[in-house]
């Protein structure tokens, strides 16, 4: 049993509705998590008593908004087991995170001749801003292969980190659910002298989080999917790494002093915090992470391993060779996220039109590339239908989301 | 509510099945034209030959993506063969009207302004669409539009860089 | 007679309390703005029924997210009478903005020998994304000066904007309240050859806008100055500047395709919009916007301009010579920001003093630099104590300030 | 419930009203450091004359800021004037405890990260506070506090800078 209570749907108003005459059950928390009335409130009452512009007022409600995104900065800092609070910078989402890693750090240390790694199973915010950089300062991008079963290809890891400065990895990829080895990952970077960016946005909501444990020098990370609001993310890294980056967005906040003739910049974490901050969701993202850790992170984790694999075995069961679940088949070695493709073995219908059925029937599924396209040519396949689970789904979710599969058959007639 | 059957009409689904006019033409003398939709993943390849009269003497079909791109393709592939590039564009025109697009706007989920046919033919003129009219019911599921038209944006493109050279 | 309502306090819960037992008077809406009842309630309904990720799923709830985007994003098209909805682009907030505007368009467009024009009473967003940018760019940064009844000194004005590439002013001092006259910036820069950019944070919640009419071609602003949530910004340009500049950030939502070789952009305004967007924010901001266009923009700005002279009225007739309100002092020229310095006129008591006697009286004003040092600079004053003022503040919240300074001259003795 | 007495004690507005040791020194052979407050803009310039046995012979006083940080600064100067950089530190220590400031710590404010007083002394000793008591109301005020550690801040940087050279 995983301590999970089994009410726990009734804390997410979102989920308590029907559509198209059925209940909806959502199976896309790999791409946002509904919000628990808990966060809710929390951000309805920091608009409703102390709203007000951070850091920069003496009167009550300027100072308790402050004490409220400062204070919220600590529970983040706590929650990945951070060595200090003033590491966690809030940013808008992990794609703004990357951004700020790439253009702060890798601009200041990437040139002709030094190499960055990922794997070709990053989604598309952990291989943009590389590229982007990439084509400034001519840096070779090289890629970490993904196996036929959705594991990395860790054959020639020593030879590909050779001269390279960074190597920024996935922890669990948000197509296939694997979880990489970041400890022995951070090993073998350290090993050659690079320093090793984690991209967390699918592991930090669903498994408990150290840093330091890790071994990582960065941690990016997205508030929506770990039942936070939209509209924050986090960079985390070490302070020294930090201290010595060159400012990211230039702006209020950031500075020490402003002339006509240039500028500099204050104190980690406010110097990479251009402009008023989102201080709602930072309250949000504090109370969403109150949520979780009262549930426990063992226990969230637990659940997602239990149901994970009550869902392989449910759905392979069956449909047989109806249906293909891509990823490692030991839910102890993944996440809850179910990339398949359903249908006859010879012809299988198409993800999108397997989303529309199933929403239909009131399940919420996503199809598409999930933003991880290089990882779709490796697997050969244009999209996937992907079912994800978080702490709110259980086996009921499970059975209906078999049934509703059903239907595309009497469709697509096979 | 719109129900599955009003999306997955018959001939759609034998359209899907049956793909008409599936392949590729050589390059030159044919022009080739690709068009992706980023969301879906979804992805069309027209091929046109088109002759000094300006009729559209072949085509093929590329690519790959859901039931209703596909089959939007087909049709549309059907449909203008052998007609030449003013009658494809009142054509494309048509389908732009069954679709309930309108130019230069952005839809409530954007998908008109990335599915936007860009063509001069605002007039359909008194163009009959036949087996395309089962593709009506796609407008009842706004995300799917963008699936419809995809192979006519693509078409569009492949009549404005035929007519080029 | 304004045609605000007397009761609008109302509407908007943070002000029903006291603090320091008395009631709450709040004076720094130029700062951040407090949220009406039907913003949060907006907020709070997103994420209680359609809370989805955008553009991505074809499920019913998260067409209803995107609708609510792209809804909002027309919402704010039409609120500052923009050609095309697809020219509003969603950031976290002004400075985002700027920093977009000089990241992108900036760094391909600016090089030595160009020139970018801004004025000394920037905003920080307005001045240190130029320093940063010119620094790596090496182009020039000209500096409109500030005359001291505090307008822009136009003197030189076509000297300034000899050659160079663009003109990036403020619609309005958030300090000075001044009110520029961008009609007749946007036709000299236009006459030169450059392109106009208005940092539009003070005045879009303040004054009907309307970019064609004002002749910009960039708009930046900020959804919290004006009844809107934290977390979201935006920068509004002419389609055809877009469509050329190349992408800020990269990510997943700004692509076209992306290889392991590179990346192609999708369409405007989404290739300037990487990662999860902040959805709830964006449906907030549309509700503070149809809350603002409720009340009509007209009489917002007439309450302003009535409430500002009966401020510099009060505070003058009372306080003489112990008093010096800064900026123009005719309210028709300005908005509701009042930049003052309190005291015997020998000695003035610090900003940060009468801010922190003005709190123990429950009144909020802001004390400090207000992001814009060389105006601090130019204006030799280390810091000013601000009062600014918005639609929920009435006659009765003036005479409390005016009573509360009072205090300050017992424990300050003149 | 915290008033505003207990901020402006008589001895402080005292020392804001004639502030002691106002000024510059000659630099070298004074070092000369300087604090800035990025938020309120308050800032103080700390002048020290350490002789070779490291005792600050003279100190004097520049900036500008509000009540809390000019009288603070003064207070301080007062405080330190005669004594050895060991002392001072032990000052520092002391009336970093007087404001409850934990090293490394970051605060609700987050003003503690950003006024940390960073000196090797934890231990405040024995040390006499004297009218610097007086200061102890800001800790009611939390957003003060850094104007009351400004100057001690820049007094620990004019240490280090004296013992570097
Ligand atoms: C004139 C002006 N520009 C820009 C900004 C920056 O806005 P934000 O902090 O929301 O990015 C502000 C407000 O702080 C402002 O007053
Ligand atoms: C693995 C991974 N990295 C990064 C992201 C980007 O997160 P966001 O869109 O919140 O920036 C996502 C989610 O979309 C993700 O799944």
């Amino acid at each position: 049993m995983s301590g999970i209570p089994t009410n726990i749907k009734d804390d997410f108003p979102v989920l308590r509705q029907q559509v198209h005459g059925k209940p909806m059950i959502y199976l896309d928390s790999g791409n946002t998590s509904q919000k628990p009335q808990s966060v809710i409130d929390a951000m309805n009452s920091y608009y409703e008593t102390i709203n007000a512009n951070v850091h920069r007022g003496s009167y009550d409600i300027a100072v308790k908004a402050t004490d409220a995104l400062e204070g919220a900065r600590a529970k983040v800092a706590r929650f990945i087991n951070a060595p200090a609070t003033n590491e966690v910078i809030f940013t808008k989402n992990a794609t703004e995170a990357m951004n700020l890693l790439t253009r702060s750090w890798g601009a200041a240390n990437l040139g002709p001749g030094d190499a960055v790694v990922i794997s070709e199973m990053e989604h598309h915010a952990n291989i943009v801003p590389w590229h982007m950089l990439a084509a400034e300062k001519g840096f070779e991008l090289r890629w970490i292969p993904v196996t036929s079963d959705g594991h990395l290809d860790l054959t020639d890891l020593d030879t590909l980190l050779d001269g390279a400065k960074l190597l920024s990895v996935t922890a669990m990829s948000n197509v296939l659910g694997t979880l990489n080895d970041i400890p022995r990952l951070a090993e073998a970077a350290h090993a050659k002298g690079a320093l090793i960016a984690v991209d967390g946005s699918q592991y930090v909501p669903h498994v408990p989080t150290d840093v330091q444990a890790m071994g990582a020098d960065f941690l990016v990370f997205t508030g929506h999917k770990m039942l936070g609001p939209m509209g924050i993310g986090v960079l985390w890294a070490h302070a020294e790494i930090l201290e010595v980056m060159p400012p990211f967005l230039g702006g209020g906040e950031m500075i020490l002093n402003v002339t006509k003739e240039g500028f500099t910049t204050t104190d980690i974490p406010w110097k990479f915090e251009a402009g008023t901050p989102m201080v709602a969701e930072a309250v949000g993202l504090g109370a969403a992470i109150d949520y979780l850790s009262e549930l426990g992170m063992d226990n969230v984790r637990q659940h997602e391993i239990e149901l994970t694999a009550y869902a392989l075995r449910t759905l392979t069961e069956r449909y047989g060779d109806k249906i293909v679940i891509h990823g490692p088949s030991e839910p102890a070695e993944r996440g809850g996220v179910l990339s398949f493709v359903y249908g006859d073995p010879e012809v299988r219908v198409h993800p999108h039109d397997i989303a529309q059925v199933l929403d239909q029937a009131g399940v919420c599924v996503r199809a598409g590339h999930h933003c991880a396209k290089p990882l779709m040519q490796t697997m050969n396949v244009p999209a996937t239908s992907r079912a994800s689970l978080y702490i709110y789904n259980d086996e009921s979710d499970i059975d209906i989301l078999a049934d509703a599969l059903e239907a595309s058959s009497d469709i697509f007639a096979f | 509510m719109p129900g599955l059957d009003d999306l997955y009409r018959e001939v759609i689904l034998d359209h899907y099945r049956s793909p008409r006019n599936r392949g590729e033409l050589e390059t030159p003398p044919a022009v080739r034209a690709e068009g992706f939709n980023p969301l879906c993943g979804d992805e069309i390849i027209v091929f046109i030959d088109v002759d000094d009269a300006g009729t559209i003497t072949d085509i093929a079909i590329g690519g790959q993506g859901c039931s209703i791109s596909q089959a939007a393709a087909s049709m549309m592939s059907a449909a203008v063969k052998g007609k030449t590039i003013a009658e494809a564009r009142r054509y494309i025109g048509a389908f732009k009207g069954l679709m309930s697009i309108h130019e230069g706007e952005i839809g409530g989920d954007g998908s008109e302004a990335e599915t936007g046919i860009s063509t001069g033919a605002s007039e359909s003129g008194d163009v009959k669409l036949g087996d395309l009219e089962a593709l009506k019911g796609v407008v009842k599921f706004p995300v799917r539009i963008k699936c419809a038209t995809l192979s006519w944006n693509t078409l569009a493109e492949a009549l404005a860089e035929a007519e080029a050279s």
